[in-house]
């Protein structure tokens, strides 16, 4: 992609071409298919949910990047999602964390 | 939606239109993207807390049939493909190809929450209902939001199939815009569901 | 000209008086405690008196700042009225090192009092050693007691002095929350969760508390009330609770009435209550074994007498709305009987 | 100017009624959805006020036989929901809505229609929560609407109070993030040329964090109550704890909504009084950058502290340090701005108008709500203060003696630019003091009430606690801010009558909207002003002498000039047409609401069409009227 680098945030019709676009999606593609065969490797146990993470994050960043054209776009667009991705993560990670420690103490208690 | 009458008002005076240079529509887009994270963010956060509270009910290794998902996960990934084309269509100003890979992007999306309307009854069958355990309640609003989501968004689809057959989305820079409108929407389901089929789906 | 500054300087001296009137009240106010059974600000226990130290050292600190701040306020508000300063003012748009030491200030005392408080949140939290065990469980309004023991009882809590008592907390039905202001602060009572918390008293007494978690219709009816005893006092009462009800046959009637009898609805009195040593074996209602030893009842809403008591089983949901107890329609003479029998349940 | 070709059916054309209900119910002028937003708010703050009175009425005495305890658990969750929801959150929209387009020079918010969409759906949510009073009673469990006792059935009486509840802050909900989404477009895409981001009035900073906050928090709520309605309605077991489901759940999600909307409670007031602070001082805001960052800063940390409503709930030890310490620290930037506020009024010449003493009063109050809050954030005795009367003493600190004092005070701030007359200073004076007395008489007893250990949420207590003499004194107070309220209706309405003309800018003020007539055109500026200074406006009227002093530009300067353009320029703008599609989307939310309690699929069907029929005529329609 390193054509579409170059172009500036006031030409976001700069996009990258359709056959970049399907290319794009076969790739997803892969990555999909590359997330079911590593359900399915027992031998994984403990790095299957990074393992998974990394490829779920890299189909989200590509679908974000360049289907939805933010890597081309204003870069308050961007703003505005991470802005949420970031917020939305750290509330419920600590909601989640809140309920871990009760289970915990829960547990240790009965 | 797109509203064009500040547009006007506003081109007369200003030629940039607004003080960023963005579009307003594109902005609120953004915003509104923005705030469906925390609303998909909490959805699927009381998920994980909830995913091994079964009960009695089934668990989530009795009922998921991951190859199954998979090929609807992919269907929905495309769907992302042909919306991306159907706007690389409209900018080059050709209703034709915009027609085509809108209704293809609808049909991708229909059969997406066909297979969903599938799984779901498979999953009833199986003894998993909205009210057998916090597990089912979790899983089927979160990704039953998720599919009113796409359903929305197929409406919006047809809607701007419709808007292009009557000719009602010119001149094209204007209809371009609604079309980048409803696909950002698109993409960001698709990229939802990214989220559910490996966070819900596939997470041990 | 003259008019209006004076009305002006008045209306300021009206906010002086104001403000130092409010200020003393409050201090005042704290002081009167003799009147007010929960006010915590009395603590008599070694848990609400940690927390009560706590209060004082943040008090005084918020006291200080209120009377610097309103203080500074009313004298910029005195010095910088219009007419009074000389011509226009000058622009000033801010000071970097004022709006710093500003900000670093209140940082710094509250840093102070954040070491000060967190220890005291984990140390509060631990399990003291040598504890009496005892399950509170909260239902739709009342409390009931389960000793480690084998004492089952409602609404009141009998503990012994110096000794803490740990306390389980669990629900049947709502969220509801546990409160003995001057012995501990609150602890909710949620159900599908177990909370603890720890109860101390140091001092033979009665202290009040009640459910602090809106619980519905009658939450402002769900009282409690912890009694104390010196040790040995304690010993002998669980003993009296741990025996069987007493049996009197001048009371068969009201007996009979309880056990059998079948009133509006098909409802029972054994159908929710308990009766230790009898057949009665209801879980819905408080457990009766000893009703008659107890100072209240109905969620510690009435004073324990047969007047009460009758008013009572005549109209429970009239008296304590949305009670669970139903109206059962009794005739006086059942009301009598019944009322004979369960205050002779000591 | 707009080419039309094939003519548009009659059920397109937009309407053009100029006068008249008509064209208020179509209107998507922002000063009119403003105006209609505050008289809304109002009304429901006279509603909500009554409430409060009949509460304090049943709690005058011991065992006070005045109202049910039914009819009590209905009286404070309604006064609360009305208070946060359906009072102060939309008269900070009202201020929003006619004052951001003016102070950052624009003509019209972003979006017109939306804006006007938002109005009807708080209108019909409202007057939706409000309809339960006629359908088997209002909600009873709480403006915090704790599970079990509102998600599971059976627990409280009537079977669809709490559907109200859930399914009327969802439409309220809808409301906020469409405003939201339109205002923060407004602000970042609508401000006049060389406005930047550090030049924005703070009220536009305040508005910008708040609508930030909305576009957050409220799909946070929105989760929180579809879990509440599918438990209710369908049977699932979120918050049921018998089948599994956690109530402590809904108590994160609420709270992590919750503690936000306390700022955007709070922030649109502190907007305003750093508006007027400076007006009455005559001198600019003391520390602008440490001002609006602290706003920003409370902003963020306010999404850091929600578990502070939980410190009772059992979380553990670990949890509640980290949110006793996070709680302790948000009082960092809220000292700053009381501190910049002081600064602002030192040095300065201080004029006590109306708006001015509101100003004052706000942060005396607020100072008290502040220090209050502190002393929640020490968990042990928090245990002690949680759910007394401390506790509603310092949130009506907050949120009375702050917001609604600080919106009163925004009220006769701008009341001359919106009606083109003054409110009479007498009048006003005699309201604040009178409020300003009562308030304190009101809610300073709560404090030792709580103190005295006094829990909320009961309808009656006993004798003997030491708790009676304060809840008289309580209750009469509030009859005393109820009488001040008489007292500012009837100057209202006196001073739009006949209240003494105003002119552009009756109180030499800084910022834009008081460079235009008063009342405002419809199209606000005439010619959209080119911005250079942070309060430009003073700058245009005022230059510093060498010791920093103001002194007057000569007259003759651009001034003359823009009131020329304006006669010439009027004709020409064109403003957006009128529109009846956002009334009629709006429409179709309470209807499906409705659907939902009566389980009802063909009249959910119905709303849902009236609601997308509502969005495909916006679609559709012209983008202005036909012209003739």
């Amino acid at each position: 992609m390193s054509t579409t680098e170059t172009s500036l945030e006031e030409h976001a019709h700069d996009h990258p071409s359709e056959f970049q676009y399907v290319k794009i999606a076969i790739f997803l593609g892969i990555v999909t298919a590359l997330e079911v065969v590593v359900v399915y490797i027992d031998s994984l146990t403990n790095l299957i949910v990074p393992i998974l993470s990394a490829m779920m994050i890299v189909k989200f960043v590509a679908v974000a990047g360049y289907f939805m054209h933010l890597k081309f776009d204003s870069k308050i667009f961007r703003r505005f999602f991470i802005l949420g991705i970031i917020l939305a993560m750290a509330i419920y990670g600590v909601v989640l964390w809140t309920f871990t420690f009760a289970e915990r103490l829960a547990g240790a208690a009965s | 939606m797109h509203d064009a009458t500040v547009e006007e008002t506003h081109a007369e005076h200003d030629p940039h239109a607004t003080y960023t240079g963005l579009d307003n529509v594109k902005l609120a887009m953004w915003a509104f993207l923005g705030s469906e994270c925390l609303f998909f963010g909490a959805l699927i956060a009381s998920h994980l807390l909830y995913r091994n509270r079964t009960g009695t009910g089934p668990t989530r290794h009795d009922v998921y049939d991951i190859p199954y998902t998979s090929v609807s996960s992919f269907v929905l990934l495309m769907s992302s493909l042909t919306m991306v084309l159907a706007l690389a269509a409209i900018q080059r100003g050709d209703h034709r190809k915009l027609r085509i890979w809108l209704l293809a992007t609808s049909l991708l999306g229909a059969s997406f929450i066909g297979g969903q309307f599938f799984e779901f009854t498979e999953f009833v069958h199986k003894g998993l209902t909205l009210q057998t355990s916090p597990f089912g309640s979790s899983f089927f609003v979160l990704t039953g939001f998720h599919g009113t989501h796409v359903a929305i968004g197929i409406l919006m689809l047809l809607t701007m199939y419709t808007l292009s057959k009557l000719g009602k989305l010119d001149p094209f820079s204007e209809g371009a815009k609604k079309v980048e409108m409803v696909g950002l929407y698109w993409h960001f389901v698709d990229i939802i569901w990214i989220v559910i089929f490996t966070v819900v789906y596939l997470f041990p | 000209m003259d008019r209006p500054l004076r009305k002006r300087a008045r209306s300021k001296l009206n906010y002086v008086v104001r403000l130092v009137a409010l200020a003393s009240t409050l201090l005042l106010s704290a002081c009167i405690s003799a009147d007010a059974p929960m006010n915590y600000l009395y603590p008599e226990g070694p848990r609400a008196i940690q927390a009560d130290r706590l209060w004082d050292v943040t008090f005084g600190i918020a006291a200080f700042v209120f009377i610097a701040v309103e203080g500074g306020l009313i004298f910029i508000l005195f010095k910088y009225r219009e007419g009074k300063a000389h011509g226009s003012p000058r622009q000033i748009e801010g000071h970097t090192k004022f709006e710093l030491i500003w900000t670093a200030i209140p940082a710094v005392i509250l840093t102070g009092i954040a070491f000060m408080t967190v220890p005291v949140i984990f140390d509060q939290a631990r399990e003291p050693a040598d504890a009496l065990q005892v399950e509170v469980i909260g239902h739709q309004w009342w409390w009931e007691y389960k000793y480690d023991n084998g004492v089952v009882t409602a609404n009141e809590l009998h503990i012994p002095t110096d000794r803490p008592v740990y306390l389980t907390l669990k629900s049947v039905d709502v969220i509801h929350s546990y409160w003995i202001p001057k012995l501990a602060g609150k602890q909710d009572v949620v159900p599908g969760r177990i909370n603890h918390m720890t109860i101390e008293a140091t001092k033979p007494g009665e202290y009040l508390g009640q459910c602090a978690e809106y619980c519905g219709l009658s939450h402002a009816n769900m009282r409690a009330k912890a009694i104390a005893h010196e040790p040995a006092d304690f010993d002998q009462w669980v003993a009296d609770q741990l025996e069987d009800a007493a049996s009197d046959a001048s009371v068969q009637e009201g007996e009979d009435l309880f056990m059998t009898g079948v009133f509006a609805d098909g409802q029972m009195c054994v159908a929710c209550h308990a009766v230790q040593g009898s057949d009665a074996a209801g879980i819905v209602g408080p457990n009766l074994t000893h009703v008659g030893s107890r100072t209240r009842f109905a969620g510690s809403m009435f004073e324990m007498n047969e007047e009460n008591l009758k008013a009572w089983l005549n109209d429970p949901p009239e008296l304590k709305p949305g009670s669970k107890m139903p109206q059962l329609n009794l005739t006086d003479e059942q009301i009598d009987d019944l009322t004979a029998y369960l205050l002779s349940l000591k | 100017m707009a080419m039309v070709t094939t003519p548009t059916p009659w059920f397109l054309r937009r309407p053009k009624a100029s006068h008249g209900i008509w064209s208020w119910v179509t209107t998507v002028d922002h000063k009119r959805i403003g105006i209609m937003y505050g008289y809304t708010a109002f009304v429901f703050f006279i509603l909500g006020g009554l409430e409060a009175l009949l509460i304090r009425a049943q709690l005058a005495t011991p065992e006070g036989k005045l109202i049910s305890a039914d009819l009590y658990n209905q009286l404070f969750t309604t006064h609360g929901v009305t208070m946060i929801f359906l009072v102060v959150m939309p008269m900070g929209a009202a201020f929003f809505n006619y004052f951001i387009p003016l102070m950052i020079g624009a003509r019209d918010v972003a979006f017109p229609r939306l804006n006007s969409l938002s109005y009807w759906v708080f209108l019909f949510g409202g007057l939706f929560l409000y309809s339960s009073w006629f359908f088997g009673g209002a909600p009873d469990g709480g403006w915090f609407g704790y599970a079990p006792l509102s998600s599971s059935a059976g627990f409280l009486p009537g079977d669809h109070r709490i559907d109200f509840y859930a399914l009327g802050l969802q439409i309220l909900g809808v409301a906020s993030i469409v405003a939201s989404a339109n205002f923060i477009t407004t602000i970042l895409n609508m401000r006049a040329p060389g406005m930047k981001l550090m030049k924005m009035p703070v009220f536009i900073w305040m508005s910008l964090v708040v609508n930030f906050l909305l576009l957050f928090a409220m799909p946070v709520i929105a989760v929180a109550l579809f879990f509440m309605t599918f438990d209710r309605t369908f049977g699932a077991l979120f918050f049921a704890p018998a089948g599994g489901g956690d109530p402590i759940l809904w108590q994160h999600l609420f709270w992590l909504f919750g503690h936000p909307e306390v700022y955007i409670l709070i922030l649109p007031a502190m907007g305003i009084v750093s508006e007027i602070l400076p007006v009455f001082s005559r001198k600019p805001l003391f520390g602008y950058s440490f001002v609006v960052f602290s706003g920003a800063a409370i902003g963020f940390m306010g999404w850091g502290v929600w578990a502070h409503h939980m410190f009772t709930v059992g979380l553990g030890p670990a949890a509640n340090s980290a949110f006793a310490v996070s709680t302790m620290f948000i009082a960092v930037p809220t000292g700053v701005k009381i501190f910049n506020w002081m600064a602002t009024m030192a040095g300065g010449s201080l004029k006590f108008k109306t708006p001015m003493l509101f100003s004052i009063g706000f942060i005396a109050m607020f100072i008290i709500g502040g220090l209050s809050g502190v002393t929640h954030s020490i968990v042990p005795h928090d245990a002690q203060q949680q759910d007394t009367y401390y506790i509603v003493a310092h949130f009506h600190y907050v949120l009375f003696g702050g917001a609604i004092i600080g919106l009163f005070g925004g009220l006769y701030f701008w009341f001359p630019k919106i009606y083109g007359k003054m409110m009479d200073e007498r009048l006003g004076k005699i309201h604040f003091w009178m409020m300003l007395i009562g308030f304190n008489m009101t809610f300073g007893p709560f404090h030792i009430l709580g103190l005295k250990g006094m829990p909320r949420r009961y309808y009656t207590y006993q004798a003997g606690l030491g708790w009676e003499m304060w809840n008289m004194l309580s209750t009469v107070g509030a009859f005393l801010i109820a009488a001040s309220t008489l007292v500012f209706m009837h100057n209202w309405v006196k001073s739009k009558r006949k209240g003494e003309i105003a002119g552009n800018d009756p109180w030499d003020a800084r910022t834009l909207e008081w460079t235009i007539p008063s009342p405002p055109p419809e199209y606000n500026f005439a010619v959209i002003p080119t911005v250079t200074e942070r309060d430009d406006f003073w700058h245009r009227k005022y230059k510093e002498d060498k010791k920093g002093r103001p002194v007057p530009v000569p007259v003759g300067g651009s001034e003359e000039h823009s009131e020329d353009a304006e006669h010439d320029a009027g004709h020409g703008i064109h403003m957006p047409s009128p529109s009846y599609f956002p009334l009629v989307a709006a429409i179709g939310m309470p209807v499906a609401g409705f659907a939902v309690i009566l389980h009802s699929w063909p009249l959910g069907i119905v709303g849902t069409v009236i609601t997308l029929a509502g969005f495909y005529g916006w679609v559709l329609e012209p983008a202005t009227a036909e012209e003739h």
